[in-house]
């Protein structure tokens, strides 16, 4: 699917004096199909909000936008970068929802200095030892979504932790920063598993084994339907009475927890959104989104809004060079829905606050996110990054 | 029998001189779908020689792809060995695996045929996904292409590289119709068409299955190798069994049993997937209705139904040059294939 | 934790309930198979049918029992149509044939699925009566689950006293045994074999319905069962009953205990399952007809 | 040339096959007859290594086969033909004889030449299908030919695996009288030094074609002589009177 879409304004061509003006085009390159389309979707809602919101003064600059589907298949997704770069020749790419489309990606734009605006894919390596200064992540590292929950748990007293998460990459990654800091901080893992990814329906015999392992909580990663089957069915199994449920935010996301029921009250998950946070611009966010969507905006839309807004505000500061825009990428700072954000130059992650709420379903089956606590400008260590 | 027509030849080098001339001229994205097309065509080729020459119809197919392109990925970046040498030795295990699947399936025939090769499939798919040497879900990245230089072919120049996988296709496609020509190839035929009196003229079928199903791999093999330097990277989702029927899918549209129509098939569907996904994201209906509407119409797909048309016109030339009467049956390349 | 004997019993249960589901879906696809060599790979869809019609009659109606009552009959409904459409026309072509249109129906249902009801993955919550757990051996178990389980077995008791007790059973096993012989005993083998399409429809519906209050409704879940579903099939042999319960049995207890105490297994263990049956016993355990 | 030593063979209680045993020299044509259940398709299947006997021998050309699988006996020189026509439908005729010649002489492996037309075979192919009146139908796909050249083409390609003995299953059931008799005379052209083992059902084409006659009623020889001595048998008789009383 192609879409382009222009924004320009000649009005503020008169107010500001710009070396040059430039055309800017920058592909967005997601799933519009298959298992992760729903993601696809709501990140282009994002970023087309926020090239509304503040790509309208733009001066004599141009930004056009070409979108390309991924279909979650990492040739494909490559296939699709390179007609961008070679073809369409864009000056950025943003999107990329899956690890494994990023991980075919980032030789490619590290090879055509491409800047690549990750608005997803949250791969520890990307911005670790594989890193690139072509890649810049405005959406979150694996590790910096669960590191946190560690201290605080152990903080809360729970020091012994069951954990459960898909087989694959990203589920590995969850569970080992957050076993990693919560080991540190004198918790005990007592036991765990990775059950196959997407095969899983039936999670019946692991919350068995974890109810059966004597461990005063339970860490998860799920996301999508998995995360639907796997709350509810810790609620069928009578767990959510004896065990508290923890994990990643994705768990309990406002897109799925109205399908989990009663069963995800009392869930404590950590994540770098949630639309319950309160400042002046996650209102007009979700004001203006329920607008034209009609729901909710949710975590995958905000990372969109936010890598719209990154691009949008590195071609303000550019005046019209795109050499310079490609720099101005990573320097951009800004407080969004998510509160401040900015990017690390030591890796090129993003460093921003991580939430850690409670769900709450009311009687009547409505669904509510109390923030428990923030912890702020949650910065990641190198782990081998060396930008060249 | 498979015999090497002036129609199929003819079609053959029109498709070749096709995909060189795209090569150079088509925009960039053109030669990524030209290339995804050219190993489309060698998985489609390979599996029209085992389903529609040998009759054994598999969907375990998509796994030779991803064992060549694995294979190709650990000699290259963890044993050190040299691209080109990586490139054929590679071929090593795809052929064994598939000459193991061959022995290990001959006494197991039609739906049981196709769920063993389902099974396989997912098994080298579901133990590549779990191993985390391998890169598991992720795969891996940053495979190196065959370096030419010293007789100065510059494979990172998108154009050289299509034209190489279009090369390199027509190779394929000229050994596989030698072998389909062969004494080999006349046997698997004969297999196909009836196992039993085969058998009971004193074959020992199993070998020939086992060969059948090797070769047909070591091709699928090749294409793995080719896409993994095509993309510079390998993964799982090489394996899926979806891969398998898209594949078998190419092979129906394009014509089975005719060696050029898989190729066809493969170009086709590629095109109209690219087509359609201009303007909505749910090309696999329109896949799936001109699937249906193709195996309603008789199931020849495009290129047989070319060859049956032309092979019906040169017989109504002939009936009416000869007397009436005194026509004799024809020998009819589509028959029995219907 | 692996001595104590309520902790194994619950997982027995889970088995036992992931068994049943399987034994829905396979027993329908088992007999059209049997009874006319007849590859259905859309069997995946229509579970995946029964369980968005069951979500949304459940959204309509506000009651899981209208769903689960009406959804199957719904599902029944679109594969008499698919089959006087679709399927009548190739159903004596080969496996291959079979095998590429029901994978065009495969696809065909995928966009339907997105399309009508979106990509996003929905919950369907169990009926009051039984969203609650009862306590067994000192554990926890849903009641849903349980009557999951006694579902599976009353559809395998009635199935039986059908084909085991009826003239139209007597008919169905005479047809899989040998159909030209049956139809010149009288059968009408083409309406029998619609029937007999008609009920695995039917359950296939009943199977996606019921399953859907524990695991979510989402395009893409049909593919996720077809597989284990056909390893039933073709592990059991073909067209019989017994051979669709004892598979469906086996691959449960396997996919459950072996997630338990051999996870790294637990992929591959029912594809393991599947090639050695296929190389010992190619014809399945319990083949209908002998050959 | 074919040796049958003591053979018996049983399913379950039922002794179908009961100490058969009779000798073929070569160039010899023997007939087994029998009633419909008399053991005739066991004894078939015991020959050609479909089933494996439970006592007794089999020797062809001097060699106990009784361990070999069917292909094995095949290249010692056993061919068979079908009861019910077995052909490669879509080969042409001359195809079909060709490969089956090829697989006989070992010329099936290789993947670059085509054994299948070489000058050895292709001549050889084509006096197969002259000795079954097949030489004007030669290029004609097998799903295209009549039942009687179908039945003509099934005894080609058992002469194809050029054997020494060659077994018939029935090679007359399904066809008319007209071609019955054509059929008779085909064998009769066959050449003469090869030894010929017909199962038939049919006495008629028994008495035309046979050297010896071997009759089986369930499972045991109650006869074995010359055609003329069997016309005039009482045990043979008796069976024929019972049970074949319908074709005299």
């Amino acid at each position: 699917m192609r879409k382009t879409f222009m924004a320009s304004a000649v009005l503020a061509a008169a107010l500001t004096l710009p070396a040059q003006a430039a055309d800017y085009k920058v592909g967005l390159l997601l799933p519009y199909s298959g298992v992760y389309a729903s993601l696809g979707n709501d990140i282009t809602a994002g970023f087309n909000l926020a090239v509304e919101h503040f790509g309208k003064d733009l001066g004599d600059d141009t930004l056009t936008l070409v979108q390309e589907d991924t279909e979650v298949k990492p040739p494909v997704g490559l296939a699709k970068a390179r007609k961008l770069v070679l073809q369409d020749k864009v000056d950025a790419i943003s999107g990329i929802v899956s690890s494994g489309v990023l991980a075919a990606l980032r030789d490619f734009v590290h090879q055509t200095e491409t800047p690549l605006v990750v608005a997803n894919a949250g791969n520890d390596q990307m911005t670790g030892e594989r890193c690139s200064p072509y890649i810049i992540r405005v959406s979150f590292s694996n590790g910096q979504v669960n590191r946190p929950m560690g201290p605080w748990l152990v903080e809360k007293g729970v020091k012994k932790i069951y954990t459960l998460a898909p087989d694959y990459a990203a589920g590995r990654q969850m569970i080992e920063a957050f076993s990693k800091s919560f080991t540190e901080a004198g918790g005990e893992i007592v036991g765990g598993q990775f059950t196959p990814f997407r095969k899983t329906k039936d999670f019946g015999p692991y919350l068995t084994a974890a109810a059966a392992s004597g461990a005063d909580g339970i860490f998860v990663f799920y996301a999508g339907g998995e995360a639907i089957g796997f709350v509810k069915q810790y609620g069928e199994f009578g767990i959510n009475e004896k065990m508290p449920l923890y994990g990643s935010g994705w768990l309990t996301s406002p897109l799925y927890v109205g399908a989990e029921g009663k069963a995800a009250d009392g869930v404590i998950t950590s994540l770098n959104y949630s639309p319950s946070i309160e400042n002046p611009e996650n209102e007009r966010f979700q004001k203006d989104y329920m607008a034209a969507h009609d729901r909710a905006a949710s975590e995958y839309a905000v990372q969109g809004y936010d890598a719209g807004r990154l691009i949008v505000e590195a071609i303000k500061a550019s005046g019209g060079d795109k050499a310079a825009f490609k720099k101005n990428l990573s320097k951009v700072k800004f407080s969004g829905p998510r509160g401040p954000l900015e990017i690390d130059p030591a890796t090129n992650n993003i460093v921003q606050n991580i939430y850690i709420y409670e769900t709450k379903v009311a009687e009547d089956g409505s669904t509510s996110q109390e923030i428990l606590d923030t912890v702020e400008a949650v910065r990641d260590a190198p782990n081998g990054c060396q930008m060249n | 029998m498979y015999y090497p027509s002036k129609l199929r030849s003819a079609v053959a080098a029109l498709l070749f001189v096709a995909g060189i001339v795209a090569a150079f001229q088509a925009g960039y994205f053109g030669k990524e779908i030209l290339v995804e097309i050219a190993l489309y065509a060698l998985l489609a080729l390979s599996l029209d020689f085992l389903a529609g020459f040998g009759g054994m119809v598999s969907l375990g197919h998509a796994a030779f792809y991803g064992i060549g392109g694995y294979a190709y990925v650990i000699m290259t970046m963890e044993a050190g060995v040299p691209p080109l040498a990586a490139m054929a030795l590679a071929l090593v295990p795809c052929f064994a695996a598939g000459w193991l699947l061959g022995i290990v399936t001959s006494k197991v025939r039609g739906i049981f045929y196709i769920m063993a090769t389902l099974a396989f499939g997912q098994m080298i798919y579901v133990f590549t996904f779990q191993n985390r040497m391998l890169g598991g879900s992720d795969g891996v990245a940053g495979v190196p292409r065959i370096d030419l230089t010293a007789i100065g072919i510059d494979m990172n120049d998108p154009s050289i590289f299509a034209c190489a996988v279009v090369v390199a296709t027509g190779l394929v496609y000229l050994v596989f119709s030698r072998i389909l020509t062969s004494s080999f190839g006349r046997t698997l035929v004969g297999l196909h068409r009836n196992e039993n009196r085969m058998r009971a003229l004193g074959l020992s079928v199993r070998w020939y299955k086992a060969m059948a199903s090797g070769l047909a791999g070591t091709a699928a093999g090749f294409a793995g190798t080719i896409a993994a330097q095509h993309t510079m990277f390998v993964s799982p989702g090489m394996m899926d069994w979806t891969t398998s029927g898209e594949v078998l899918i190419m092979v129906i549209l394009g014509g089975l049993e005719t060696l050029i129509g898989p190729v066809v098939g493969a170009a086709f569907v590629v095109l109209l997937k690219h087509e359609i996904s201009e303007f909505t994201n749910h090309w696999h209906f329109f896949i799936g209705v001109f699937l249906i509407v193709a195996i309603l119409a008789g199931g020849r797909g495009l290129y047989g139904s070319l060859e049956a048309g032309v092979a019906r016109l040169t017989r109504r030339k002939s009936e009416r040059e000869q007397e009436p009467g005194k026509t004799t049956a024809q020998k009819n390349p589509e028959a029995g294939n219907a | 934790m692996l001595t104590d004997p309520g902790y194994l019993f619950v997982q027995f249960l889970n088995g036992l309930q992931f068994s049943m589901l399987l034994f829905l879906l396979s027993v329908g696809l088992s007999v059209t198979f049997g009874l006319m060599n007849f590859v259905n790979l859309a069997h995946g869809a229509l579970y995946a049918c029964g369980a968005f019609i069951g979500y949304s009659i459940a959204v309509w109606t506000g009651s899981f029992w209208a769903a689960f009552l009406l959804a199957p009959l719904a599902v029944c409904v679109i594969g008499a149509v698919l089959y006087g459409v679709l399927i009548r026309q190739v159903r004596s072509a080969g496996p291959l044939t079979q095998v590429l249109l029901t994978f065009g129906l495969i696809f065909i249902f995928l966009d339907a699925f997105r399309v009508i009801w979106g990509d996003l993955a929905l919950g369907v919550s169990a009926p009051t009566l039984l969203a609650t757990n009862i306590h067994i051996f000192g554990q926890t178990y849903p009641l849903y689950r349980l009557f999951l389980i006694a579902l599976g077995l009353a559809v395998y008791l009635i199935l039986w006293l059908a084909l085991e007790r009826t003239n139209i059973g007597a008919m169905v096993r005479a047809s899989v045994d040998n159909a030209e012989m049956a139809s010149c005993l009288g059968v009408n083998v083409e309406r029998l074999f619609f029937a007999v399409f008609c009920t695995g429809c039917l359950l296939a519906g009943l199977a996606g319905v019921a399953a859907a209050p524990i695991f979510s409704v989402y395009p893409g879940m049909d593919l996720e069962i077809l597989i284990p579903t056909l390893i039933v099939v073709v592990i059991g042999g073909l067209g019989s009953l017994k051979g669709a319960i004892v598979g469906s049995l086996l691959i449960g207890m396997l996919q459950t205990f072996g997630q338990v105490l051999i996870p790294q297994l637990a992929g591959s263990l029912s594809y393991i399952l599947l090639g050695a049956t296929l190389i010992l016993r190619p014809e399945g355990l319990f083949p209908a007809r002998a050959h | 040339m074919l040796e049958v030593v003591e053979l018996s063979k049983a399913f379950g209680a039922l002794r179908v096959t009961n100490n058969v045993s009779f000798r073929l020299e070569k160039g010899e044509r023997r007939v087994v007859l029998g009633p419909n259940g008399a053991g005739k398709t066991t004894l078939f299947n015991l020959l050609t290594g479909e089933l494996s006997p439970d006592s007794g021998r089999i020797n062809i050309d001097g060699v106990t086969v009784n361990q070999m699988l069917p292909n094995e006996r095949v290249r010692l020189g056993l061919g068979r033909s079908f009861q019910k026509n077995n052909l490669f439908d879509g080969l042409t005729v001359g195809e079909s004889l060709r490969l089956a010649l090829a697989i006989k002489r070992q010329k099936t492996f290789s993947l670059w030449r085509d054994g299948t037309r070489d000058a050895g075979i292709v001549e050889r192919a084509e006096e197969i299908a002259g000795m079954v009146g097949l030489t004007s139908q030669i290029d004609v796909s097998c799903d295209a030919l009549s039942y009687g050249a179908r039945r003509q083409l099934e005894v080609g390609l058992a002469l194809a695996s050029e054997p020494k003995v060659l077994l018939m299953d029935e090679p007359t059931s399904g066809v008319g009288p007209d071609m019955t008799d054509a059929f008779t005379a085909m064998v009769g052209g066959l050449p003469r030094d090869l030894t010929i083992l017909i199962i038939e059902h049919d006495l008629d084409v028994a008495f035309d074609i046979a050297d010896s006659v071997t009759v089986l009623n369930f499972g045991k020889v109650v006869f074995d002589g010359t055609p003329e001595a069997a016309r005039t048998s009482r045990e043979v008789r008796e069976i024929y009177l019972g049970d074949w009383a319908g074709d005299a």
